[in-house]
Formats: structure tokens, C-alpha cells, sequence
């Protein structure tokens, strides 16, 4: 059964320096307090493990939590660069970053694998590239038709951290629309930390809901607009002015260093957080 | 990026509506942000209302009323048919070679047509750290055909890629086959100056068509190897005005967006 | 895009002998109009695949239609046996029936690698049982652990058909409530029949609802009750009665062949079945 | 099947409610149909409200009102939390080591607690064709226990089975490690005349407990092997009221099932 906790207590308790974290949500969802929580409590030599370390891992890496990094798209969605990202890899600022890259379709796999309890996964993919000079993938021939196909190793990061919608009272967790591989993170993950919009009496069925029960759930956490500046269905819209305005903000470490010191460590909680940052409808730049 | 010309139109209006025309109705497209979404959805609005937009998401014919912002918008979930996760977009509908047309963008392209999204400089310590792969791997090798977007200069059409993260023709004739990629590979490559299309016998990219107010010359400064030329090279259809003004209507509902 | 048709035209179309058909549904959603159409039609050879050959296959097996069977589980599902196949099995009435025998796991594990486009799939199974002398399987080696797997070959059959609750009007499809195997059966096959319960001008979100685009179906067909009799979630009830009725018919070569000439050679669709069975609501026994 | 006895209730009840005292508060249970079902659905009603109930339908937490008449059946996935697809059921939750108890049944169980449930005879031509192994094989792998729920008698009790179908200890000790299963294998085989254990050094199943009025010639002569029997024998503890009146209202419900 899910603790239904503080946000602060859930990564105090479970989130270790050294750890493999994996924060999901494919740009819809993204648990950005969880990420702050981290900073905040400054989690070190992490390794981030994520599809698409969007702004939320830029974050992190430019605050120095990161050693390593497991993802196939580094990039601020539909804005540009990330450039603590390209920082930290082209000039090692804060600290240099190790590199697990894979494709989408390869990540998908591992976690797949993870899930499910097998040691590796097995998909067409990776041939012909260089990604496989740098990162770890195998041949595995089919027994049965000789066919050459691509394995790659299973994931199962330390904890696994998303944002849902939902959970009701006994900590079963709820969240729809665009999923992710949000299921395969929390199944492949040994400790497990929910963030929800709101806790309801009952689930409603959503367009592609997805119910996490909570015996597989560490803590539940209610964070109200705990995926700003990205969305969570039904509760709030993408602030793209956010993403927009994180691209300015990012291009200098020094502009980066005051923000994170002025809205992450100089507030207490994501509620905090979002008034310092002026709330959540205000022009960004 | 480019000044509205004499002719009424960008020359990135002019690429991605020449995007555009190539889906076809029902066809089924694996969309990425940015111009391949746009002329997928300029596509779908003109001339092939039926074509089914596959985004990475897990959005599986969607619908957008307005240009999406990320990959993941909400209006791709509210306006598609199915949402499914992303292992099984890429497990079932991607590799199992349901995709008719898989759309890929480029920080680099070689004269085989594979592309660089990694790096520019070496790997380890890479002049520029790009996104990366993303899913754009798995769709140059499964989707039926790949069209390929990518404004035409000398540091993007490059000789030798830095880096080779999604396979064109490698080698030319037969290096599809060899590595067991069951796609055909990109078949046209779309920029802001032409279209290239590969040599049916080397698979070389070879200019075929120039956009309106081109020439050859500014084609080849735009290239970074010695750029083959169809003779006679065919002159783009400039925009009509209903594919124009279906992309200007649809680049104004950025604005809107939340 | 999916023709919206007459299942007898679609089953003449679609299904021939010799033909791999999946009929799938777990115990929810079970194909039986589809497949008396295919007796209606005498098909011959099929190989008939299905995790659980319950009644539907006792019936096409008594029928004659099949010449192999694949699947994991055959009995009368909360009755007892299926005795047509028992009787074909252990008799070779109406006709030796070769038997390709897998687990449930890996039954769904071979549809996955099939919907997936990959030659075969991986699991943790049948390691020391019989079942991998009679079946096919292969040890696998993980390339990164050197751990030993259990390889399955994709399932890829000629026809998949299910039953779905409601289709639109464009011919997507969706199902809710128990999924089983079906939109991995539907994936997995080269051509697809639907029978649905009715076509619907907007879909409602549901428990588990599974959405099959139009264009992956190849005919659609309206059969109200097309399930019966098992269930449809959200529309019918199974007939219990029915199955524990079959018992005794199947029990029985000259009485199962009675009721098939009267049933189902004697009638022309399953809404004329139904009335030739006495409608929805009587005592089966 | 047995009559009531004089004790006031079935051999088979008394089966049931001590499958069903086997099961813990908060356990993850994966069921099959009948008796395990059964069993498990008296636990919940009793002493373990808040077991956890997966049918291999894909139901999880499912809480049905009536006895479920099949592994599908509606009531299952309207009681449940979550509903998944069958390759999911498998893969994620059972495969993953996520399942704290497997329930089987058997129609032969041998000395070492193997099952089988697919043919009594010769496999291409069987004297009886069974169902076959449906969930069972790798509930016998990876349910983290595995509690055998079967009537005893000489067709069932074998020395030597027909078809391994589901794994129990093969060969003793270190068997199950030898071929990799996760899983503990059988720690309990529950039957209509006592309990039977594996010993805890070969492994072999060993009559622990009797059911009230049961004797050991009585569960000897029902076992097709030279059984063995531990000293002293515990006697079930019998029905209790709580236990016998739950039983039976469940029961009650098939009548008024659909």
C-alpha cells in the first residue's frame, strides 16, 4: 500500500545520492516538483535516466545532481536546445556528464524488459547507426527463422518518479491522456514516487486511462500543478511561455545559478515555487 | 527564417507545402514537431483528408485544430483516434511496418541520405551536443517511404556526416538490404531551395527539382559535395492559394495556443 | 479503412481453407457468430488458433472445419470438458486433430512478437515441463547477463476475428472491460473481421477501453449479441445455461450433430440462430 | 461432491476454508477458477480484506460479490482496480515476481509436488485429454509460493505423472534453482483429507495435517505412493461459523449469477 505523503518526506526517504532515477512523462505529465524536490535536497552523482530530458532534467543536470544521464532525446520540446544539457556535455559544467544514449524505440524496450521481469529486450532497431559504438546494445539471432535482431539491456532504475492526475483514498493512482511509458517506468522500478493533481473518491474511465494500483506505489504525493510547466489532462495547459522563457534562461549559467538559488532553494515547496515564479498565468519573458 | 520573397511566399512556406503534397490520402505518416507536422497537417486540410497522423506520444490519428506544441500535446490526445503508450507505438504500429511515410528532419544529411541528429565534432567531446536520436531511427528503418525536411547550406548537406543516426543508403544499392531494414529509406529530400531525389541506379541524391526563383548554382553553394543535377530539373509548382493559406491559417493558431 | 459488411460476406471474402484463424476473446467477447458462420460456410483445414478453445472451437471442431489446433487452455470455461475436442483428440472424430500446444504466457507472448513485427518473443516459461518436448520453443541466451530464456515463435495467422462492443462510423472499433488478447490478435494477423454490437456515432471513455483503427480492420459487421453466449461488458449477460447446456449436447456426436444441422446449417445468420434457440431468455436444459 | 457429515459440514468446505486460512492480509493472489477462487474470496471475506485478487483475465484487486463463474467474468472486471490485457497479466505481474501466492489445482500431483493438467495417457493419444496448462506453468515458476488445492485419491496421487505440466521440486533439492525458477514452488498441497508439506530436506510432500474424522490409513489408501506422514499429525482446526457461513453465501451466489 501507497504512503500518502509530503512530497519533501518522499524524496527524503526515497531518493539516495548515487541512485538511478527515472522521472517520466512524454512532455505531458512531467513530475517538474518532483525534480525540484531533488535539487532541493541536493541529490548527488544521480544517473537520469528519461526518454526526453526536456527542461526538468536540464534543471537537474545544470544543479549538479547528474553523473550520468540514460535518454534518446535531449532537447526543450518545441522550443530548441537544452543548454545545460549541451553544457555539462560539451563543456563539462557543472560536472562532466556520462552519456547512455539510445533511440526512443530502444528505451521503450528496456523499460519494457524491465517490467517484465526479463533481463533484455529485443526490437528491429540501432543497425546501420553509430548509436551502437557508444551505447550497449547486442545482436540476438531469432532460434526459429536465424533472422539478426537488436537486444538491448532491461531498465530498472532505483525509483522511478511520475505525475498522474488521480489517486483515491487507498493510493491507487489514476492518469489518462498521453501515457507514455510511464506504466513500464513505475513496473521496472524498485521504489516508486506518484505525484497526483487530487485525491478522489472514485475514478471515472478517461481516454486511455491507465490505473497504477497502490501496492506497487512507495508514496503518493498531492501536488497540485506538480507537471508545470508541461500539462496534466484535464487540470491545466502547457505553459509554453515557461519553455520559451527556460531557453534564456538557461543559455547562462550564471542567470541559471540565481534562478535555481531564487525559486528552488529559496522556496520550500512547489506551491512556493509557483508564486515565486509569479503564478501560473503570467507572460514568462 | 527567410523574408516573404517577390514571389508572395517564404521559402520555407515553399518546402513544407511541397512536403505537403507528398502524403496521400489515407496514407498513414509518423509525424515529428516542427515542419513535418506542419505539412502533414497542411496535407490533411488540402488534398488528403483522410491521411492518419501517428505521433510518437502514442496520438494515432490525430486531428489537431491547431499546430501542436510538443509531441505531446493535449491537442494531438483530444483529437485522435486511439492513444496508445509509447513502447506500443513504437512495438506495434512503427516496427510491425504500419507506417506508410515517416517524416525526418536533419542537422546533417550525406549524398546517401542518412542523417545526423547527435553531434557535430566527435562524440565524446562534441562542438555542438544536438538531441539526439529520438525515435527517428527506428522510423528512417521501418516506415514504407521517409521524406526528408532540412533547409539546404554547405554545413547541413555535408560529405561525411559526424555522426549516423538514422540510416538513408548506405553504400548505395543493397546497403538497405544488408543490414535487414525492411523500410525503402527516404525517397525524396525536400529543402527551402528544391527537391532531391535518389539516383534510381547509385541512390545518390541528385537535385530533380528547383523551387520557384532557384538556380542550380545557388543549389550547389548550398551543398557541401558536388552536387548531381537532373537534366532537365523540374520547376516546383509555387504554392496555391489555398495551400497557402491553409499553412498561414494553421501557423497563426500558434498564437492561440495555450 | 474497414468495409462495414454482412458477416457472411465477410467470412466468403476473408476466410478460405487451409487458412490460420484466430478467433480470440477470454471468455468475454467470444466470436461465436463468427464462427458459425465459418461452419455455415464448411470450411475445411483450418488451423485454429486461440489461448482458450472453449465452446466456440468445440463447436468448429465437431463441425469438421479444423485440421490443428494452437492454444494453452481447452476446456468448457467454469463447466467442465470440451468433449468435441476431447473426442477429436482422443478418437479422431470427425477427424485427427494435430495439436501446436503452448502456456497462456506464451500463447501471448508469440501474439505480442506477432503485433510487434519480430520473429519471436521471450519469456520466463516452460522451463522443465513436458510441454517443451511437444511444442516449439528454443533456450535463449541474454547477451548481457548470460541468463537462459525461453524463445516462443510470433503467432501471425491468416484472419484474426473478434468481437468488439461498438464500432463508428468510420469503422474504428473499440472494445472495454476484459481485453484478453485481442487487439494483439488483430495486429498480429495478415486480415481482420469485427463483429461489434452496434456502430455508434461518437465513442464513450470505458474501463479499459481498447480503440482499433478503421484501417487495420478489413471488415466490419453489425451481429447484436454476436458474442452469445458469453457477454458483450455494457450489453449482455453470459448465458450460463448455455454452457452448462453444451455439456450435454457435445456429450453426445449424434445429438452435437443434430443441433448443428438444426442450429446452425438450418439457419442463415445468428439473429435467426438465436430465435431457432429459443431468444436470450429460456432455460437451456 | 462429499456429502455433509455428521461434523456438519463437507470435505470439500473443509478444503476450501483451509486454502483459504493459507492466504495473508495484503498478499498478492493470483486465481484460477473453482476452488482457488473460491478459497481466495473466502479469505477476503474473512480474515484478509485486503488480499489482493489477479484472474489471468487481466483483473486486478478484483472484489466480485457473487462467485465469478468464470476466469472472465464481468463481475471481475467491474470490482476490480485495474484492468489489463492478458500479455500484460503475464509479463508485468505475474513474470516480474509481482504475485505473492499461485493457486493450482491438478489432475496428478506426484511426490515432489509437480502437476499435471494436460493429458492422462500417452500425449499423441491420450486415454483423457485435459485442459492443458493454461496459467498454470508459470504461476508454478514465478508465484513466489504456490499453494496445490486437489482432492486426494489414487487417480490423482501418483508416483509418476503423466505430463509435467506445472513445476513443483523436481528431483529434490536444488531442482527448481537448477532450472531457474524464481519462485518457491509448492509449500502447501491442501486436500479434502489433510495437508500435506514438503519436507523440509527432500522436499517430498508429507502428510502434516488431518481433517476432522480423518485418518492416516484413510489418506494412505488415497495416495498412489507410499506416503509419508509426519509424527505427530495436527488436526485441522474445523470450520469456524464466521468461515462456514461465508463459504456458503458465496456458494449461494452461482444461483443467482446471470
Amino acid at each position: 500500500m501507497a504512503d500518502l505523503t509530503d512530497l519533501r518526506d518522499a524524496v527524503a526517504a526515497l531518493v539516495s545520492d548515487g541512485d538511478e532515477v527515472a522521472l517520466e512523462g512524454f512532455t505531458h505529465l512531467v513530475p517538474f516538483a518532483a525534480g525540484h524536490e531533488i535539487i532541493r535536497q541536493q541529490r548527488r552523482d544521480l544517473t537520469l535516466t528519461r526518454l526526453t530530458p526536456d527542461v526538468i532534467y536540464d534543471q537537474m543536470i545544470g544543479a549538479g545532481c547528474a553523473r550520468r544521464l540514460v535518454f534518446s532525446w535531449g532537447g526543450n520540446p518545441g522550443v530548441g536546445s537544452l543548454h545545460r544539457f549541451r553544457d555539462a556535455v560539451e563543456n563539462g559544467w557543472p560536472n562532466r556528464l556520462q552519456l547512455e544514449e539510445h533511440s526512443h524505440a530502444g528505451m521503450a524496450t528496456r523499460y519494457v524488459a524491465g517490467a517484465s521481469g526479463l533481463p533484455f529486450g529485443t526490437l528491429r532497431g540501432y543497425v546501420g547507426t553509430d548509436l551502437m559504438q557508444h551505447t550497449r546494445t547486442e545482436q540476438i539471432t531469432c532460434p526459429f527463422t536465424g533472422e539478426d535482431l537488436t537486444a538491448v539491456p532491461a531498465l530498472n532504475p532505483d525509483v522511478a518518479i511520475v505525475h498522474a492526475q488521480n489517486a483515491d483514498r487507498r493510493g491507487n493512482v489514476m492518469l489518462w491522456g498521453i501515457s507514455g511509458v510511464q506504466k513500464e517506468a513505475v513496473l521496472s522500478a524498485k521504489k516508486v514516487i506518484v505525484t497526483v493533481e487530487e485525491v478522489v473518491d472514485e475514478f471515472m474511465p478517461r481516454p486511455n486511462g491507465v490505473i497504477i494500483p497502490t501496492w506497487v506505489v512507495d508514496a503518493v504525493c498531492i501536488v497540485p500543478n506538480g507537471s508545470h510547466p508541461s500539462y496534466a489532462h484535464g487540470y491545466s495547459e502547457r505553459d509554453n511561455a515557461f519553455y520559451e522563457a527556460w531557453d534564456l534562461i538557461a543559455r547562462d549559467r550564471e542567470r541559471f545559478r540565481c534562478w535555481i538559488d531564487r525559486h528552488i532553494h529559496g522556496t520550500t515547496d512547489f506551491a512556493e515555487y509557483l508564486r515565486s515564479i509569479g503564478g501560473l498565468d503570467v507572460p514568462r519573458v | 527564417m527567410c523574408p516573404v520573397s517577390d514571389v508572395g511566399y517564404t521559402s520555407d512556406e515553399m518546402m513544407t507545402i511541397a512536403a505537403a503534397r507528398e502524403l496521400r490520402e489515407d496514407e498513414v505518416c509518423f509525424v515529428g514537431i516542427g515542419i513535418p507536422s506542419t505539412a502533414a497537417n497542411v496535407a490533411r486540410l488540402t488534398h488528403a483528408p483522410n491521411v492518419v497522423l501517428v505521433y510518437e506520444s502514442g496520438t494515432i490519428g490525430a486531428k489537431p485544430t491547431r499546430l501542436p506544441l510538443s509531441i505531446g500535446d493535449g491537442e494531438l490526445a483530444e483529437t485522435a483516434d486511439a492513444i496508445v503508450s509509447v513502447p506500443e507505438i513504437f512495438a506495434y504500429w512503427l516496427q510491425a511496418g504500419r507506417i506508410d511515410v515517416g517524416f525526418l528532419g536533419a542537422a546533417q544529411i550525406d549524398p546517401f541520405g542518412n542523417v545526423n541528429t547527435t553531434v557535430v565534432g566527435d562524440y565524446e567531446r562534441p562542438t555542438v551536443r544536438l538531441p539526439g536520436g529520438g525515435g527517428a531511427p527506428e522510423i528512417a528503418a521501418a516506415a514504407r517511404r521517409v521524406i526528408v525536411v532540412v533547409r539546404q547550406s554547405p554545413r547541413t548537406f555535408v560529405e561525411q556526416l559526424d555522426f549516423l543516426t538514422s540510416v538513408g543508403h548506405p553504400g548505395g544499392p543493397g546497403g538497405r538490404d544488408a543490414l535487414g531494414l525492411r523500410g525503402a529509406g527516404p525517397q525524396i529530400v525536400i529543402t527551402d531551395l528544391g527537391i532531391l531525389r535518389p539516383d534510381p541506379d547509385s541512390l545518390e541524391l541528385v537535385l530533380t527539382d528547383l523551387h520557384e526563383g532557384v538556380t542550380v548554382e545557388t543549389a550547389r553553394a548550398a551543398t557541401g559535395w558536388e552536387l548531381r543535377v537532373a537534366s532537365p530539373t523540374t520547376f516546383t509548382l509555387p504554392p496555391t492559394v489555398e495551400e497557402l493559406q491553409t499553412l498561414r491559417a494553421l501557423e497563426a493558431t500558434k498564437k492561440w495556443a495555450p
